[in-house]
């Protein structure tokens, strides 16, 4: 109980400061939409036009900076996030909405099929220890995982996308495809995400093996498993039962907060294969001070993490009893 | 039940450095016993070796790279040959000379960008654990808020935020996102050596609390301030590529990060000079390869139990008497 | 009976005591912020110590007695009382100054040494602290103390580091800290609990030499009963966080008048006699300590209690010459064996 | 690398109690998990067997073996706290240990785990606990609960007390030998106390350094110690009852296991040393009778050379 | 009535035209698509407006050439005070309803009561706008022809039915726009926009495409891949050495860049050293154009030209004689001659100072725009070169605006505004009436130049809609150009157009220029008039 206590009383605050830091950041930046809006048309637009943008978008508000930030805690409350400047007049939830669920697929598979599998390789490593496996796998994906994996991504593009016409460079589907429940878009989807997925994927293993590997060989010297060796167990269940599941305890928060970071740290990914998700909705949000827009989408990020974090402490409770204890 | 000889391995040998009497000296300890532990350690080494030859590439850049990196004084786009190793960027620069040089950057914000997070995350990590209670909490909450605000598009923010994004606001922005991890490691790690009983040893001694931080507390965590160290070079580099690639750094820059930026605006995968994006690329992963692999062997280091077993077994036989 | 006559008699008690206790209590707040919950560490105790007296501190696991040593080498605050230092509240004096006088060992050796520094960092330390001596007689110094505590040959233990050393060996570093500061009195937390009993033996005659020729005292926590008999002049018993029984060693040894006392006597094994029938408070709820209520806390196991035990909490009174017990029944008898006998008087 | 455990020889009958006492490091667990083939990296034997019934352990497969473990022999290991999986109940855990020699249904399964609870004096209910739910003592009584699902023919014991305090062990050693005496396995206990020992064991085995110095009855040993090692234990024990008299211990330290003294490896402790003894290795021999001491003091040609410049 | 081309829009018999194909249009928006259409303030507009909605006429950009569209005929009156135009016949809304004057006087007033959507300005200059049966009556406040570009050109023409249902027009997001154009939006999702041939247009026959189809691009480098692997044939943007990349010697492809505005450089007519008349004058000297554009672009933006006429676009109004007299050719000795001839000396560096101040200036530029970057690194080599001590700031684009706006810069690289006579870029960089004091925000003549005989020209100028009268003002306003330098023109911004004649053909060409090519609006209805299968 006081866990969950605790837990909550730390979602509170720091969704609280998140969502203040979220008000103060874009108010700190130079400039305003309007500019950043007429610089976006590299002077394509009438200079009147600036007056019309400031009017639209209320750029030169009279209101302080408190009652702004009452007005837009309020907001936030009712989930209201206005208009997107640099989609205006299109509402931010609507801009968001149409991103996030590309983000989310993509994230959630990619993170989950990189723990699973980083795990799993780990305990296999460390379980045979100084065999070939653990000599191998661990400090391949230690290198591989120092990589710029948007720079992968470029390589892949050129290599699969351009040079050999195996996988399509990017989108989330085919061009003129339709989003529905089909088949045909599903499988469109999953042959567009195959290569940014493969990126991260590839770039996250190592560190899930490392980790699995390190925590598995810390739990195989404990006296619980020597002890599942003494009853004469069978070799997978004190692999998985007694050294695995307590080694893979301790990882269950990581693996929550990358769950929420691939959210946003997909970015670079999205923009080098032009994924239609909200990663790049934040370079543009920034670039064109579109202030709605980026306080959503810090918003959305950050609740997120939380709620990945939160959701890991659900799963650490199941799985770990003391911790229910507490 | 009969007779019984049984043979233990000794474990790796215990480092060889003797452990000193004075305070300033049991840093300079921790350094060497790790420096000697990783002279053992076949990865580090290796990883070690590479990021020698980076250093030495920035230290005499001037002296290795052909032509100055930013002249645009050759045909643009040309090919690999003998007069331009890496052949030119469509602006004509010479781009093995940009890579030369722009190792002097990437270096840097490794270094310095690691050093300051370190700081900041020792700092923060082990005066909270230390001081417990109320200041504690408070610390770990913001250790937390920064842990969880999203941080490459925090960097964006505050890099876009500050004009022109010169090498320091670099710096800067790795900084304030790149501390929280550390400090969330350092602190569960403090506050066990802080009930410690040498540590209440000392208390009781009439040492004064600096004294216990700085003497007493951190020495014992070298090698993982030294993993933090070179946990935050790594993501120092690797963020400080993806910002300048987003041309969220100075253009006009020389490091890898810049390299990519110009050759990714100008399509040099495209338009046939693939090496100005593929080179500084590789680079990027060489230099965080050396800084993972050196992590690597420092884990194994500072955690026994992840030696490898590159020996081979000796089995000794005692006769039956 | 063969008196070994380790030392002469505690003299002193006549003197003002080196330490005073008065109600000293600590309570530790458990759980989450929001729960309220309070652990009674230790509450309300009472010491004085005098100069070269050895004053045990035997109980339970958990019971509170590192706690209470913690409590007065200051390295947790009280709840409530107060400590004196020879009359004066600890309060009005300078942190050095008390530190210098009263010393702790630690009860765990293995982790009582900074493993990055040679064994002999603290000794060193302290020196440099508080001994007047030049800087350069200072490793003279350190060396002088090594010998005393039995850390011969001192010049090779002066430059041993940490992993070098037995358990034994570290136990003394922890003793010539100690020591080097020149105190009064030491606080000694289980010093023998973990090693063998070759070790254990020359750590507690080193005690009993220090006392006798240095007239130090010590308070010397311990589980091992028999070892405090060995050393000890006076016996305290904990039991959840409150002194249950505190009188002259052999008198308590001989005549245990709480009901808890009277238990941990008999578990002891004794090697010289076979295994005996069980005891009859043997099982039984563990003590009440987070937010206990009033009444005696060994009450729910205590098969001698009567209704007031649940309900009052006894305070320790004196039941025979310098030995106090707080036990409702003990008290009782004791009132009714001398009404007895003055009525027989 | 260290000889942790060196040329010992041990022997224990059915139904029989066998103490194995010795200074802290001086080998015990490491002989003990050697008898199970429970010896992790870097911990190997390089020579020896088990007879366990007649079977040598050393040269079984890990297949094999798997089928002899807990069935055959079981162990309760020195630390309770550790060797209990935390993430699992104690009746999964136990569940695990019948399921992996026997099929048996669910229900005879909790059956069974229940009535041993209840033998150890556990309320049933803790089946479903996990072990941070259990005190230290019921830990240590779930640990040797389990050690009885099959009553196996052997029971090694690996210091099961030393997290108590006098009072939960003393309860805790009775309920061990009740159950010994009923269900008739063999026991190996390991422990340092002697005092301990003195009260339960029918037999003793004093290990110094890796080796066994002296191998007899209890009574034997308590009344007659042979071994000056043995001797210098006894004589180490403050007496809660008896006369208050001024001990001496043993001096000097342990030796250290990587480099053992040469010949007998008490002999830089010992206050009876003689010549012979940093030369030559003792033999494990019987001076009278079954007891067995690895001490020049009572080999007749040393003796008759040597005993009268020695002080016995 | 007068200007009035004779036939309406181009109408060439349909008979042997194809119809039908697919025409992909790759024009990167940096954004997927939201698809905000609202003419006045979408974000995405751009890819449909003229393909949707329409203007009264079309004025080219190229060569002020006025074809009549939604209104078939206009005319000046009342000293060029008075605008009418008739409104087109037998035009209909592509829901079946008819078009009339009332939505040409609803747009118009809907403009008027929200200035956010009035992104020209047209109530700037306009003092009311009326119907007359069919026609259409604006009065002006004040003698603004120009401006007939923006109200008659620039301004889309909505539906009364359905925009007077709006409660907020300025946040109406119109995913579906009723408009007159040719095609007819029938699919939007943030990856796609997809048009369809409109079957009501109003020019019969046309279009000859059956669909229209634009993919949202977040970045140049995606877009451009798209193009070059042949999935779009009409594009729009900068490729990096294009006839590598995308032609690839394949006969199809095609591309030519038509200059339509000068990128500046401004230099700060009010702060040192930009003041200084020589200092300004040896800049412009000691820039070779020529090679910055190389480095820059690969050359596919031309050379500016100081006298500020966009050549070849507006060559007919170029005065070579004073351009030879005054020769602003790459001349590097002579702008040191200049600087010497101005009291400035050589100091430390070889960097020229005066009165011990040196003469060295900083360059706000744009961080994002990687060929400005490269264009500034070289012009500051070139200004090295001359003794000017050049520093180079690159920012984000709107701090750079906002710097320019309020005149915190010295020298600072941005666009000029352009229209379909070089007037339109004069007035921008040269009328004072758009300045602000330093530290106000001026919408245009960012430098700060403020002469009344420029202002007057500029002002008669706009009173007039006699070409000859034209003609020579734009001559005197090129003298000041060339004599005061208050701005430096370096390259002239191009319209960028790629084209794939694999399908589709009536591609507007370089020897074919019907219209101002490229993605311009509403220009890009024209071409899109014009394709057909092959
Ligand atoms: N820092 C602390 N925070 C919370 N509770 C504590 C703390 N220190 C001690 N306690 C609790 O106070 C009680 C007394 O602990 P203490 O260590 O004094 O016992 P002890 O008598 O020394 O036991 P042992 O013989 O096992 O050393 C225990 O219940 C313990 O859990
Ligand atoms: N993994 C290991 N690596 C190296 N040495 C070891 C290892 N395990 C045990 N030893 C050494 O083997 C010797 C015997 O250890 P063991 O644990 O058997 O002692 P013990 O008699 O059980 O001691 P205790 O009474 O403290 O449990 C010790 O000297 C110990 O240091
Ligand atoms: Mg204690
Ligand atoms: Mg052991």
């Amino acid at each position: 109980m006081a866990v969950i206590i605790r837990r909550v009383e730390f979602f509170l605050i720091t969704l609280w400061a998140a969502v203040t830091i979220n008000f103060i950041l874009p108010r700190m930046m130079p400039g305003n939409p309007a500019e950043a809006m007429m610089a976006h048309f590299q002077g394509r637009l009438n200079p009147a036009a600036l007056h019309a943008l400031e009017v639209a978008f209320g750029v030169n508000t009279k209101e302080t900076i408190w009652q702004q930030y009452v007005q837009y805690l309020g907001d936030i409350v009712h989930f209201k996030f206005g208009i997107s400047l640099s989609n205006f007049p299109v509402p931010v939830m609507h801009v968001v909405m149409q991103a996030l669920p590309w983000t989310l697929t993509l994230a959630g598979v990619t993170t989950v099929i990189s723990f699973l599998l980083g795990t799993l390789i780990g305990m296999i490593a460390a379980w045979r220890r100084g065999g070939i496996a653990d000599n191998l796998m661990p400090p391949v994906f230690v290198i591989i995982s120092a990589l710029p994996y948007f720079w992968l991504g470029l390589i892949c593009i050129y290599v699969f996308a351009v040079t050999l016409h195996w996988l399509p460079s990017g989108f989330g589907y085919d061009e003129g495809g339709n989003i529905n429940l089909s088949w045909t878009f599903i499988h469109q989807a999953i042959t567009h995400a195959i290569l940014p997925a493969l990126t991260i994927i590839v770039t996250s293993i190592g560190g899930w093996i490392l980790t699995m590997r390190n925590n598995m060989i810390g739990t195989l010297s404990e006296d619980y498993v020597r002890m599942a060796r003494a009853k004469g167990l069978h070799p997978m269940r004190i692999m998985i039962q007694y050294a695995g599941r307590n080694a893979i305890l301790p990882n269950i928060t990581g693996f929550a907060m990358a769950l929420g970071f691939v959210v946003s740290g997909l970015l670079l990914t999205e923009i080098v294969f032009t994924y239609p998700g909200v990663g790049y909705l934040f370079l543009q949000a920034v670039a064109a001070e579109d202030y709605p827009l980026m306080q959503a989408l810090f918003l959305f990020v950050t609740i997120a993490v939380l709620a990945a974090v939160l959701l890991a402490d659900v799963a650490n409770a199941l799985l770990d009893p003391r911790i229910r204890a507490r | 039940m009969a007779y019984q000889p049984i043979a233990i391995q000794e474990p790796a040998p215990s480092p060889a450095t003797p452990a000193p009497a004075t305070g300033r000296a049991a840093w300079a300890a921790g350094f060497v016993r790790i420096g000697a532990a990783l002279s053992s350690n076949r990865k580090a080494v290796a990883g070690v070796l590479i990021l020698l030859f980076f250093t030495v590439v920035a230290i005499f850049a001037p002296l290795i790279a052909p032509y100055s990196p930013s002249a645009e004084a050759f045909a643009p786009g040309m090919p690999p040959s003998s007069a331009h190793w890496l052949g030119t960027t469509s602006y004509g620069q010479d781009i093995f000379s940009q890579l030369v040089w722009g190792t002097r950057q990437t270096l840097l914000i490794g270094l310095i960008g690691g050093l300051a997070a370190t700081a900041l995350s020792v700092f923060v990590g082990v005066t909270s654990a230390y001081l417990g209670g109320m200041p504690d909490h408070v610390l770990s909450v913001i250790t937390d808020i920064f842990l969880v605000l999203p941080a490459l598009p925090l960097m964006i923010v505050i890099a876009a935020y500050e004009k022109g994004g010169g090498f320091w606001v670099l710096v800067g922005v790795i900084v304030i996102t790149g501390w929280s991890f550390g400090a969330r490691q350092l602190r569960p790690q403090a506050q066990s050596l802080r009930n410690r009983d040498f540590l209440e040893s000392a208390r009781v001694r009439g040492e004064t609390s600096a004294h216990i931080i700085v003497f007493e507390v951190l020495p014992n965590m070298v090698s993982l301030i030294v993993a933090i160290f070179l946990g935050a070079a790594l993501y120092a580099i690797l963020a400080a590529a993806g910002l300048q690639f987003l041309g969220l750094g100075n253009p006009e820059d020389q490091s890898w990060g810049t390299m990519l930026f110009w050759g990714q605006n100008q399509e040099a995968l495209m338009i046939g000079s693939p090496l100005w994006i593929i080179a500084p690329g590789a680079c990027i992963a060489a230099l965080g390869a050396a800084v993972a692999l050196i992590n690597y062997g420092v884990d194994e280091i500072s955690n026994p139990a992840l030696r490898g077993r590159k020996r081979k077994k000796k089995v000794y036989v005692v006769p039956n008497p | 009976m063969n008196e070994p006559a380790l030392r002469s008699e505690p003299s002193a008690l006549t003197a003002s005591p080196v330490l005073e206790a008065r109600g000293l209590t600590k309570h530790f707040h458990v759980g989450g912020i929001f729960s309220g919950k309070t652990l009674h560490a230790v509450d309300d105790f009472d010491l004085s110590i005098y100069p070269g007296e050895i004053v045990a501190l035997v109980g339970e696991s958990g019971s509170g007695k590192s706690t209470v040593a913690r409590l007065l080498a200051q390295v947790y605050k009280p709840t409530s009382g107060e400590i004196l230092y020879r009359g004066t509240p600890i309060e009005s004096l300078h942190a050095r100054e008390y530190r210098r006088h009263v010393q702790m060992v630690f009860q765990d050796p293995f982790s009582s040494l900074n493993p990055v520094y040679r064994a002999s960092h603290g000794v060193l330390r302290s020196l440099k602290l508080y001994s007047k001596k030049p800087r350069s007689q200072l490793r003279q110094e350190a060396a002088r103390i090594l010998d005393l505590v039995g850390l011969t040959p001192s010049d090779q233990f002066l430059d041993k580091y940490p992993y070098e050393l037995s358990g034994g060996q570290r136990q003394r570093y922890g003793f010539a800290q100690a020591l080097a500061c020149g105190p009064d009195l030491i606080l000694a937390d289980e010093p023998v609990s973990m090693l063998d009993v070759s070790i254990r033996l020359g750590i507690l005659n080193l005690m009993a030499d220090l006392c006798r020729d240095e007239g130090l005292a010590f308070l010397y926590i311990t589980h091992d009963i028999a070892s405090a008999r060995y050393v000890a002049d006076r016996m305290l018993v904990m039991y959840a966080g409150e002194v249950v029984e505190d009188g002259p060693t052999e008198d308590v040894l001989q005549h245990p008048k709480h009901p808890y006392t009277q238990l941990l006597l008999s578990a002891v094994p004794d090697p010289n006699a076979p295994a005996e029938a069980a005891f009859p408070m043997e099982m039984g709820e563990p003590p009440r300590v987070i937010d206990p209520k009033p009444g005696s806390r060994f009450c729910p196991r205590c098969p001698y209690a009567i209704p007031i035990c649940s309900q009052e909490t006894p305070r320790l009174r004196l039941v025979r010459p310098n030995h106090r017990v707080a036990c409702h029944v003990a008290q009782a008898e004791e009132a009714i064996a001398e009404a007895v006998a003055q009525s027989r008087e | 690398m260290v000889r942790a455990v060196d040329g010992v020889n041990i022997d224990v009958q059915p139904g029989e109690f066998l103490g194995l006492v010795g200074e802290s490091g001086c080998g015990k667990s490491t002989l003990l998990f050697a008898i199970g083939r429970l010896l992790s990296e870097p911990a190997e034997i390089v020579s020896g067997d088990v007879l366990f019934k007649g079977t040598n352990l050393v040269y079984l497969k890990e297949k094999q073996l798997r089928h002899l473990r807990w069935r055959g022999f079981s162990v309760v290991m020195q630390s309770a706290m550790n060797a209990l999986n935390p993430v699992l109940t104690v009746g999964a855990q136990m569940a695990d240990a019948i399921e992996a020699h026997e099929r048996m249904p669910k229900a005879a399964m909790k059956r069974r785990s229940a009535e041993l609870l209840q033998m150890v004096g556990i309320d049933p209910i803790h089946l479903s606990s996990y072990p941070h739910q259990l005190s230290g003592g019921m830990r240590q009584r779930a640990m040797i609960a389990m050690a009885l699902v099959f009553t196996p023919d052997l029971i090694m014991m690996d210091e099961p007390t030393s997290a108590l305090d006098v009072v939960a062990q003393r309860s805790l050693m009775r309920e061990i030998k009740t159950l010994q005496e009923e269900l008739h396995f063999a026991t190996i206990f390991v422990t340092h106390d002697m005092a301990l020992v003195r009260q339960y064991a029918d037999r003793l085995a004093i290990m110094y350094a890796g080796q066994i110095v002296e191998h007899a009855s209890t009574n034997e040993i308590f009344d007659d110690p042979k071994h000056p090692y043995t001797r210098g234990l006894l004589h180490a024990y403050p007496s809660l009852f008896g006369p208050k008299e001024e001990l001496t211990g043993i001096p000097g330290r342990p030796p250290d296991l990587r480099t053992p003294p040469t010949g007998c490896r008490f002999h830089p402790r010992c206050p009876y040393v003689m010549e012979i003894c940093p030369k030559e290795d003792v033999p494990l021999y019987s001076p009278r009778g079954d007891d067995l001491v690895r001490c020049f003091l009572f080999s007749n040609e040393v003796m008759t050379n040597e005993r009268a410049s020695a002080p016995l | 009535l007068s200007g009035m081309g004779a036939r309406a829009a181009s109408s060439r018999s349909h008979a042997n035209v194809k119809y039908g194909g697919t025409v992909v249009l790759d024009n990167v928006g940096g954004a997927l698509w939201t698809c905000g259409l609202n003419p006045y303030n979408g974000a995405n507009n751009f890819i449909t407006l003229g393909f949707t909605y329409e203007t009264l006429v079309y004025d080219d950009a190229l060569n002020g050439k006025i074809q009549p569209w939604l209104a078939s005929g206009y005319s000046w009156s009342n000293g060029n005070k008075t605008l009418t135009f008739t409104i087109r016949k037998g035009v209909t809304w592509n829901d079946g309803k008819p078009f009339t004057a009332a939505d040409v006087v609803y747009t118009f007033r809907l403009l008027r009561r929200n200035p956010a959507l009035d992104g020209n300005g047209d109530w700037q200059v306009l003092k009311s706008v009326s119907r007359h049966g069919n026609n259409v009556v604006m009065n002006f406040k004040k003698v603004a022809v120009p401006d007939f570009y923006y109200v008659a050109g620039q301004t889309y023409i909505v539906p009364q039915h359905i925009w007077s249902k709006i409660k907020n027009p300025v946040t109406y997001i119109d995913s579906k726009p009723v408009s007159t154009g040719p095609m007819v939006v029938s699919k939007c999702d943030q990856q796609d926009i997809i048009m369809m041939r409109n079957p009501h247009y109003w020019q019969k026959g046309k279009p000859y495409i059956k669909e229209l189809r634009a993919p949202a691009f977040l970045d140049n480098g995606p877009g451009n891949q798209y193009l070059a692997q042949g999935k779009a044939n009409w594009g729009c943007q900068y490729i990096p050495n294009v006839n590598t990349y995308y032609v690839q010697g394949n006969s199809n492809r095609h591309w030519y860049y038509a200059p339509g505005s000068d990128v500046d450089l401004y230099p700060n007519n009010s702060v040192f050293p930009t003041n200084i008349k020589a200092v300004r004058e040896a800049i412009s000297l000691a820039i070779d154009r020529r090679r910055v554009s190389q480095l820059g672009v690969y050359g596919y933006l031309p050379p500016a030209d100081q006298s500020g006429i966009v050549l070849p676009t507006y060559s007919s109004w170029y005065d070579r004689s004073l351009a030879k007299h005054y020769n602003y050719s790459y001349n590097p000795s002579k702008a040191i001659k200049l600087l010497e001839s101005a009291g400035f000396k050589r100091g430390a560096g070889g960097i020229f100072q005066k009165n011990g101040k040196k003469l060295s200036l900083t360059i706000l530029g744009v961080a994002g725009f990687s060929d400005w970057v490269a264009e500034l690194q070289q012009i500051q080599n070139e200004l090295k070169a001359v003794g000017i001590n050049a520093t180079v700031s690159n920012l984000s684009g709107d701090t750079q605006l906002s710097d320019i706006q309020s005149g915190h810069y010295q020298l600072a690289y941005y666009f000029t505004g352009g229209g379909p006579s070089p007037y339109y870029e004069m007035h921008y960089v040269l009328d004072s009436g758009l300045t602000a004091p330093i530290g106000s925000t001026a919408t245009g003549d960012y430098e700060r130049w403020r002469n009344s005989a420029t202002d007057s020209l500029l002002n008669r100028y706009a009173q007039t809609t006699s070409s000859a009268t034209q003609h020579a003002i734009i001559n005197e306003l090129q003298g000041i150009m060339l004599k005061n330098v208050p701005v430096i023109p370096v390259l002239e911004g191009v319209s960028w157009y790629q084209y794939d004649t694999t399908q589709l053909v009536g591609w507007p060409t370089r020897s074919n220029e019907y219209v101002n090519p490229g993605c311009n609006t509403p220009d890009q209805e024209i071409i899109l008039l014009h394709l057909h299968l092959k």
